[in-house]
């Protein structure tokens, strides 16, 4: 056990004893070594149970939307989490008194499917050192890569952190910046192609809402894309678009770039493309210099009197 | 589904000859829910009207869609008739088929095209829409006017002439404004105080004006017709239902101080009023001037005082005044003087600012009237006046043109020579606005008759040299160096909206500009109005202003308040923002979007949604489609409505 | 017992593709779906296609209706019958829960038009398994990597090529239309086809029937429902789960009604115009999912509805899923 | 045959009840009105809004088109609300079990009903006047939320106490203008008039949160599950079982239910 | 009906600048051609960027959202918004594939009947350049 991981039990069980939280939402054991289960900790014994390794992978924060927990509710945040947890304060769905926030630091959580790949075998356990993911399985550990084991939302991550916490685990990380490469590559293709690109992706789509339910931005008491008025249930390549529009718009300022719907998503389309290409355009349209950081005002809720006309330059590039 | 009827006109020939009238009717009755339509030559004289009347009697209509001109010509009218035939207004929609087709194809077939698709989508939404009540709000003939300077006392006058009470809130202890300060005004030299003073006087005596002097708004909520003003009465130490306004108090003191009326200059005593006039007449301790409140010690008025009103125990209290409507004229302060380094304002006594110059003419003034510099009392021989200080001027971020200096310098000058004939004025300045009735003229009489030099020129800087001052800059004219040795340097700074402006912007949710300056609904066609209905400007509130522009302001505002009272009732637009409370999750990022701060909370069983004032939206949607769910929704320009608009057009 | 070389598969697809539309597993993204198939590479090496066999047997949206007309003048028409179509490449445990819930649609008093229709115009061909993933769990649910339920073709994927077995009379049809193309195994092929199935996981899942007395009220529920997002994900990529609404679309004078997939997983499943909703809790719709597949389906069917394909372990993003709930009724049970 | 695809039909008249709810009478275009009994469902369609399964409050032994009585409460009623006779709508049906009425020989019946829950019951009872001589004797209980939300008052006020051996009794949440009669909620008013158990059935129909404390009324008065008939309303698409929607355990409320008996409810998980 | 195809538009239309302009040119007998259909609305702010993706679904060839010029919005500030909102969106509809032409967001003023007849003018010979637009259409 690691030191952060007894640290954390040890916090818990105190903030669930005291009566300070009456659920702490953080990970517990699951059918497999390598995947953790989002865990509700209620009394020290489920305290005792919580997990912090490696494996740790989906998001908390949209759990503190869920009614019927009884609160206050404390919950661990990695910088992700803790992004989620401001995006609901800032929207005022959560309130502060009713979270108790444990931040710890995230060097990026290892996606079992990849490990399964890279190492051919069910992984046992995953330890971080630097570039590299050491991998445990019934025959041994080995060393990779850290690109290729890492789920893809933690490999362009820049908030290892949360930018505040109750109480800390360990040392936070400074942020870093997020950059968009791939939106620049798919900007430099012509129209059409880009089209094609979004028809093959948007095709594919169930539209089963995994994105949206994974989404800590899109927690509206009753989605615009549930009104036949804004969209039937028909599933088709246009209404498809009017669904991935529409969700990447309302979270377009708002978004925290975790990743999580693209991480959720069963027919693997690369959401976070559409994410980004908001935040990178709020970033240079606006100069929001972390378009992805929930802030006072939102991007599309201000305005200054010198904004630029972001449709005079023309092409999808600014 | 709703039973519509469509009604197409052919205004003569405007439309007929283009739109094929007859196979847009055609058209529009297998729309889904149409069961009339028909054609007129014109639907919007009386015998076309009857027939739309007739038809809403006799096929039953609940909605009407009259495909004809633009709605900003008939719209109304049409409302109107369909309301006379028992129809709700707000069920009728029109489909410009006139300035948006018929003259601008030429093509019969495309403009056909193109109507019958009009009508169609009016068809859609005109079916999407509610029977809608124009609300009433009653209105609270009582007015609350901020600012007793020369606007809002004229605002307040004519009001309560009027017949309607008014409540006038002064910050200071007294009336007057800037126009106390004042010692001759352009351009015709009246002396300030003796136009001022009767109109005080008249404020103080009407009958239907209560006066809160020595007090301020600080919170006002609620909408036109209906707002609360919560007002705080600052504490004079005083008990002013007491004072019998003797002054002996002000004799008495021992302690003198600089004037802040006086700009700075004596003879002040920390407790009294500005000058012997002062409306009301009642005077005020300075807590930070007073020795009992610095030292503990003195009393000397409280035991002077032949009434016993003087209270040191006296706190601020607050009262809440329900009025109908707000006149703001919170009027204008000059820019704070430590911007002018390098005219040495601050360092070098003799550099003063104009209103300070206003008092040295004043015979209430600190030299009685005599032009005397503060250094030394000696009476200058040679004075600069330096204008624009401050104004026009980007760097100091005051971009604008305070308007009045150049006027005013022009009557320093005059005035100046006329008191001190051997003296010599010269004026720096950038150029001469003397727009207004005779104030060319008077300019010119400054210099033609009273000798004013002007020199057209920035001054670069100001130093003292054998005991004087030297004022450097260039004459842009003749492209020379100048040198001027001058006794005294009056600066005409800058004029910036008073101190208490933002906070009081803040309280009424009007919008200011980027200086502080309230915003006007419109530059031009709505000057005096905010863009919150029941709010009015007047005077240098909005901009710098002069007297007469001010008092005109003023009864323009006064006008527009007279206007809302000339009604018990006001009808408001029902096409504003309502909020599907089942729909909103109190995010609130609509409200930032709203420009009249209309959408308020609301608490339900489990969270906070938003509520729209209706009597302060607008109704221009900006929070509807800031909304991310519909739950916002702008009655009449509904999402459903503009979909099926959409949906229709696209057919 | 038939054989077919590998290199012929896309011979027989392209001579099937002349009356039928023909589906086949097609590499996109780097995932393989069964698609359209218009001559790509035949995908191998995948242990199933994301989407399942039901998805174009009973598609997410089909139209059930076509209307026309105002509301004084309507006239109806029932949407025209499917084309045939022959999907090759669904794995066995697909099949089955294809065959579930034709039972659903085709027994009883009602026999649901629009689903017989399609799946007569369907042909099957299914491939058995030769590798199993992790999430793999048919034979816990008495399937295997060669089940024959609800396949018309089987094939057995061997080292050269196919052993090709007709199951159904309109397997043999469609293999008909295949002469030429197909040698009779020999001996050897058989035995080699066979001999490498793979073995999913089977032991260690306790398949319960749980009924409502034994279990409806077990706090269990409720914990299992904490963690869920009431996302569609496991219900639109179930083979068995066949939930759908009906609603109407229109575009002018003319609409269509639709039929599409639903997820009970949703908040709004049942809720009704006045505002009633049978199940407003997570928990309650969490549990009906479980217990609808290994009860209340049992109950009226006398078989579990779930076949162990394994997509909800492998797509939950929450590991809510069928093989675990299964692993924790066995202790839930104990308990 | 597809089930999913029904016939249209004409709204022949219309009849406004109460002021939120409207008897539509309705005839199919083309062939016969299928055959129903009392309890069962239809599924009619307002093309381009969409379905709605309604009770059907009409009584087929006595001939005549389909009546549906129907509350304005959604999309599909407030369209059908909106309608006027000469429209066209679709109807299937029926869906659904009926009212047990054979294994009622004999017995007094206890008709309970609340709001638009008289529906359902019209057609029993109608159904039953007309048999009369198989059960014993009658008692309709019958509450709205105002003396103007009574439905069917023709009926209630004329036909039904002319009848032979059959009281009804009625009673508002809340009285306005003239009403001289009972205010009291159902279960309470029902607890009151105390009938008796002794070989009589009850049958009960209305909204949700009525049914659920007039089963715990009768019970008190000492029924016994078996002699306790309910209707129940879920959200239904289908109809006809396949839609996965409205079960109740492993039971469909569009085929095994609308009627069951409280023996039977108390058996299902109580998630209705 | 026409033998040539002819592009569809559909114009939101600000009803203090944009629509009052429509009709300025109307008053003024400009011609344009009959492909811009508009739609009023009290101001730009209130277009929300799904209508006019709705527009592209159902069929339009080309969207067009216009409204007062930044600084004369009558209720003040809501163009404001809609420059931000529509900087985006732009981007992200041509990012999504869509030709930059089919999209524009204009300012025009209720003085500018000229400006609204040749921006009508330049958006149909740009579609008509195009062609039909097909993507992100309906097909049914």
């Amino acid at each position: 056990m690691s030191e952060r991981e007894s640290r954390l039990r040890s916090l818990a069980e105190e903030l669930l004893a005291s009566g300070q939280v009456r659920t702490f939402i953080g990970f517990g054991p699951g059918y497999e070594p390598s995947r953790p289960l989002p865990w509700f900790a209620q009394d020290p014994a489920g305290a005792a149970q919580l997990l912090l390794n490696p494996f740790c992978g989906a998001t908390l924060a949209r759990y503190l939307l869920d009614d019927g927990s009884p609160g206050p509710v404390g919950v661990l945040a990695r910088g992700c989490d803790g992004l989620g947890i401001e995006r609901l304060l800032a929207d005022r769905r959560v309130s502060r008194d009713r979270v108790h926030v444990v931040g710890v630091t995230c060097r990026g959580a290892v996606d079992p499917d990849k490990a399964y790949r890279e190492a051919g075998d069910t992984p046992l356990s995953a330890e971080l050192e630097g570039e590299r993911v050491l991998l445990t399985t019934a025959s041994g550990t080995r060393e990779f890569p850290r690109a290729s084991c890492l789920y893809d939302r933690c490999l362009s991550c820049a908030d290892p952190s949360p930018r505040w916490a109750d109480d800390w685990l360990d040392e936070p990380l400074p942020p870093g910046k997020r950059e968009f490469p791939d939106v620049a590559g798919l900007e430099q293709q012509d129209a059409d192609r880009r089209y094609a690109f979004w028809t093959r992706q948007f095709s594919r789509c169930l539209r089963c809402h995994a994105c949206r339910q994974a989404c800590p931005a899109c927690h509206c008491v009753s989605c615009s894309l549930d009104h036949p008025e804004w969209l039937d249930g028909g599933i088709s390549l246009d209404n498809n678009f009017m669904y991935h529009f529409t969700r990447a718009y309302h979270v377009a300022g708002r978004c925290i770039a975790c990743g999580e719907c693209q991480q959720a998503c069963p027919a693997q389309i690369p959401l976070m493309l559409l994410n980004d290409k908001f935040m990178r355009d709020i970033r240079d349209l606006f100069g929001v210099c972390h378009p992805h950081r929930p802030q006072e005002k939102e991007p599309l809720g201000q305005f200054c009197p010198d904004d630029p006309e972001g449709w005079r330059e023309g092409g999808a590039q600014p | 589904m709703p039973r519509t009827g469509v009604f197409v006109c052919w205004c003569g020939i405007n439309i007929a000859k283009t739109v094929d009238v007859e196979g847009v009717a055609a058209a529009s009755r297998s729309l889904p829910g149409v069961v009339h339509a028909e054609t007129y030559k014109y639907f919007c004289s009386e015998p076309g009207q009857n027939l739309i009347k007739e038809a809403i009697w006799e096929k039953r209509l609940d909605r009407v869609v009259i495909a004809t001109c633009s709605p900003s010509m008939h719209q109304a009218t049409f409302r109107e008739a369909a309301q006379a035939a028992g129809l709700n207004p707000y069920l009728v929609q029109i489909a410009n088929i006139r300035e948006q087709c018929s003259w601008v194809h030429s093509n019969r077939e495309e403009a056909t095209g193109k109507a019958v698709a009009l009508v169609t989508a009016m068809v859609a939404k005109v079916r999407r829409d509610e029977p809608l009540q124009a609300f009433t709000l009653p209105v609270n003939r009582r007015v609350l006017v901020i600012g007793g300077g020369i606007a809002g006392m004229q605002a307040a006058l004519d009001i309560a002439d009027a017949g309607y009470p008014v409540v006038l809130v002064e910050r200071e202890p007294n009336l007057g404004g800037r126009m106390a300060q004042l010692s001759e005004t352009f351009p015709t030299l009246d002396c300030a105080s003796c136009i001022l003073t009767p109109k005080t006087a008249e404020v103080a005596r009407h009958p239907l004006i209560e006066l809160l002097a020595y007090s301020e708004v600080r919170e006002v909520s609620g909408y036109v017709g209906a707002f609360t003003a919560t007002i705080a009465r600052k504490p004079a130490y005083v008990d002013w239902d007491k004072c019998i306004g003797c002054m002996l108090c002000q004799e008495k003191c021992p302690r003198k101080t600089p004037s802040d009326f006086q700009r700075g200059m004596g003879p002040g005593k920390a407790i009294g009023v500005n000058f012997p006039q002062a409306v009301p007449n009642r005077p005020v301790i300075h807590r930070e001037h007073c020795t009992y409140f610095q030292t503990g010690k003195c009393q000397v008025c409280a035991r002077i005082c032949p009434v016993d009103a003087v209270d040191f125990n006296q706190a601020e209290t607050t009262q809440e005044k329900q009025v109908g409507a707000i006149v703001v004229a919170t009027g204008y302060e000059v820019v704070a003087p430590d911007q002018f380094g390098e005219y040495g304002y601050g360092k070098y006594p003799d550099v003063i600012d104009s209103l300070a110059f206003e008092r040295l003419n004043s015979s209430s003034g600190p030299t009685d009237g005599v032009i005397r510099r503060p250094s030394d009392g000696a009476v200058p021989k040679e004075v600069v006046f330096i204008q624009c200080a401050g104004s026009r001027d980007p760097d100091k971020g005051k971009p604008y043109c305070s308007k009045i200096c150049c006027m005013y310098t022009a009557k320093h000058a005059m005035l100046y020579r006329h008191k001190v004939p051997d003296g010599q004025a010269y004026i720096f300045y950038m150029d001469i606005r003397a727009g207004g009735k005779r104030y060319e003229e008077f300019v010119q009489r400054a210099v033609e008759n009273d000798g004013a030099l002007y020199l057209r020129g920035r001054v670069a800087r100001v130093y003292p040299e054998d005991g004087r001052l030297v004022v450097k800059g260039v004459d842009t004219l003749s492209g020379q160096n100048v040198e001027v040795f001058a006794d005294l340097v009056v600066l005409a700074t800058a004029a910036v909206p008073s101190g208490g402006a933002p906070g009081l912007a803040q309280a009424l949710k009007v919008g200011t500009d980027e200086h502080g300056f309230f915003n006007e609904a419109h530059p031009k066609l709505r000057p005096v109005e905010t863009l919150t209905r029941g709010i009015f400007l007047a005077g240098s509130a909005l901009a710098p202003k002069d007297i007469s522009e001010s008092v005109a302001q003023a009864s323009g505002a006064a006008a527009k308040v007279l206007a809302l009272f000339s009604r018990e009732e006001l009808l408001a637009d029902p096409l504003v923002a309502t909020v599907n409370e089942s729909h909103c999750s109190g995010c609130f990022w609509c409200r930032p979007t709203c420009p009249y701060q209309a959408i308020e909370e609301k608490a339900l069983r489990d969270r906070q949604v938003a509520t729209v004032n209706a009597g302060l939206c607008q109704g221009c949607g900006a929070c509807a489609a800031a909304c991310r769910n519909g739950a916002m929704k702008l009655r009449g320009f509904t999402d459903e409505q503009l979909l099926a608009e959409v949906n229709a057009l696209c057919l | 017992m038939k054989f077919i070389a590998a290199a012929k598969l896309p011979l027989l697809l392209e001579r099937l593709g002349r009356h039928s539309q023909v589906y086949a597993p097609v590499a996109v993204d780097g995932r393989v779906w069964l698609s359209p198939w218009t001559g790509e590479d035949i995908a191998g090496g995948y242990v199933n296609p994301v989407n399942s066999l039901k998805t174009l047997v009973y598609p997410q949206t089909e139209a059930v209706l076509e209307f026309e007309g105002g509301e004084t003048d309507v006239t109806v028409r029932e949407a025209s019958p499917p084309a045939p179509q022959v999907i090759f490449g669904g794995r066995p445990c697909d099949a089955a829960g294809l065959d579930l819930i034709a039972r659903v649609f085709m027994e009883g008093p009602f026999v649901d038009e629009l689903f017989r229709r399609r799946r007569e115009a369907t042909t099957i061909m299914t491939v058995a398994c030769r590798q199993a993933a992790p999430s793999c769990f048919c034979r816990a649910m008495g399937l295997s990597p060669a089940s024959e339920r609800g396949s018309d073709v089987l094939f057995f994927p061997g080292p050269e090529g196919y052993l090709v077995e007709a199951l159904t009379e309109a397997g043999e049809q469609i293999l008909e239309q295949a002469a030429g193309l197909l040698d009779d195994a020999t001996g050897d092929q058989a035995r080699r086809a066979c001999q490498e199935l793979p073995v999913p996981l089977a032991g260690d899942l306790n398949t319960v029937r749980l009924t409502p007395e034994e279990g409806f009220e077990h706090p269990y529920w409720e914990h299992l429902a904490r963690r869920c997002r009431s996302c569609g994900t496991c219900t639109y990529l179930c083979p068995t789960c066949y939930c759908t609404a009906l609603f109407d679309v229109t575009r002018g004078t003319r609409g269509r009604r639709l039929r599409g997939w639903d997820c009970c997983q949703f908040k709004d499943f049942l809720l009704m115009a006045g505002g009633h909703n049978a199940r407003p809790q997570k928990k309650q719709r969490v549990r009906n999912r479980f217990l609808h597949k290994l009860s209340y389906h049992p109950a009226n069917y006398g078989e579990q509805a779930c076949v162990g394909c394994g997509r909800c372990v492998d797509n939950c993003p929450v590991c809510l899923h069928m093989a675990g709930v299964l692993k924790d009724l066995g202790e839930v049970e104990r308990a | 045959m597809n089930p999913l695809v029904p016939q249209v039909a004409t709204i022949k008249n219309i009849v406004v009840e109460t002021p939120d709810v409207r008897t539509f009478v309705v005839e199919p275009d083309h062939g016969q009105t299928f055959a129903y009994r009392p309890g069962q469902c239809a599924m009619v369609s307002v093309f381009g809004v969409g379905e709605a399964m309604l009770s059907i409050s009409s009584t087929a032994r006595r001939g005549g088109p389909l009546e549906f009585s129907v509350k304005r409460v959604g999309r599909v009623t407030g369209a059908l609300h909106e309608a006027e006779p000469g429209h066209r709508i679709g109807v299937r049906g029926p869906y659904g079990n009926h009212f047990p009425v054979e294994d009622w020989a004999g017995s007094n019946l206890l008709f309970i009903g609340g709001g638009i829950g008289l529906a359902p019951l019209r057609a029993l009872i109608n159904h039953c006047l007309d048999e009369r001589r198989r059960y014993g004797k009658f008692d309709i209980i019958y509450g709205a939320r105002s003396p103007q939300d009574l439905c069917f008052q023709g009926e209630l006020m004329e036909n039904w106490p002319r009848a032979e051996d059959v009281g009804v009794h009625l009673t508002v949440d809340a009285a306005d203008g003239d009403w001289k009669g009972a205010v009291a909620l159902v279960p309470h008013f029902l607890e009151k008039l105390g009938p008796s158990p002794e070989g009589t059935t009850a049958i009960t129909c209305g909204p949700p949160i009525m049914i659920k404390y007039t089963l715990a009324s009768l019970k008190k008065l000492g029924f016994s599950d078996h002699q306790i008939v309910t209707t129940l309303e879920l959200k239904m698409q289908c109809g006809i079982g396949k839609c996965g929607r409205c079960n109740i355990g492993s039971k469909y409320v569009c085929v095994d239910g609308p009627v069951f008996t409280y023996a039977q409810l108390k058996e299902l998980p109580q998630e209705y | 009906m026409s033998l040539t195809w002819e592009p569809k538009i559909v114009g939101f239309a600000c009803q203090w600048c944009t629509y009052a302009g429509a009709d300025l040119a109307g008053t003024s007998r400009l011609q344009y051609p009959a492909t811009v259909r508009p739609i009023r609305v009290p101001c730009s702010g209130r277009v929300n960027p799904a209508f006019v993706l709705r527009a592209f679904q159902r069929g339009a060839d080309g969207v067009l959202v216009a409204g007062c010029h930044p600084g004369d919005c009558h209720y003040t500030t809501g163009n404001l918004f809609t420059r931000r909102r529509y900087s985006l969106v732009k981007r992200f509809l041509e990012y999504l594939g869509m030709e930059p032409e089919r999209f524009r967001v204009e300012w025009i003023s209720a003085a500018e009947g000229k400006r609204f007849a040749q921006v009508v003018q330049e958006m149909t010979a740009d579609l008509k350049q195009l062609g039909p637009n097909w993507k992100m259409r309906e097909t049914t």
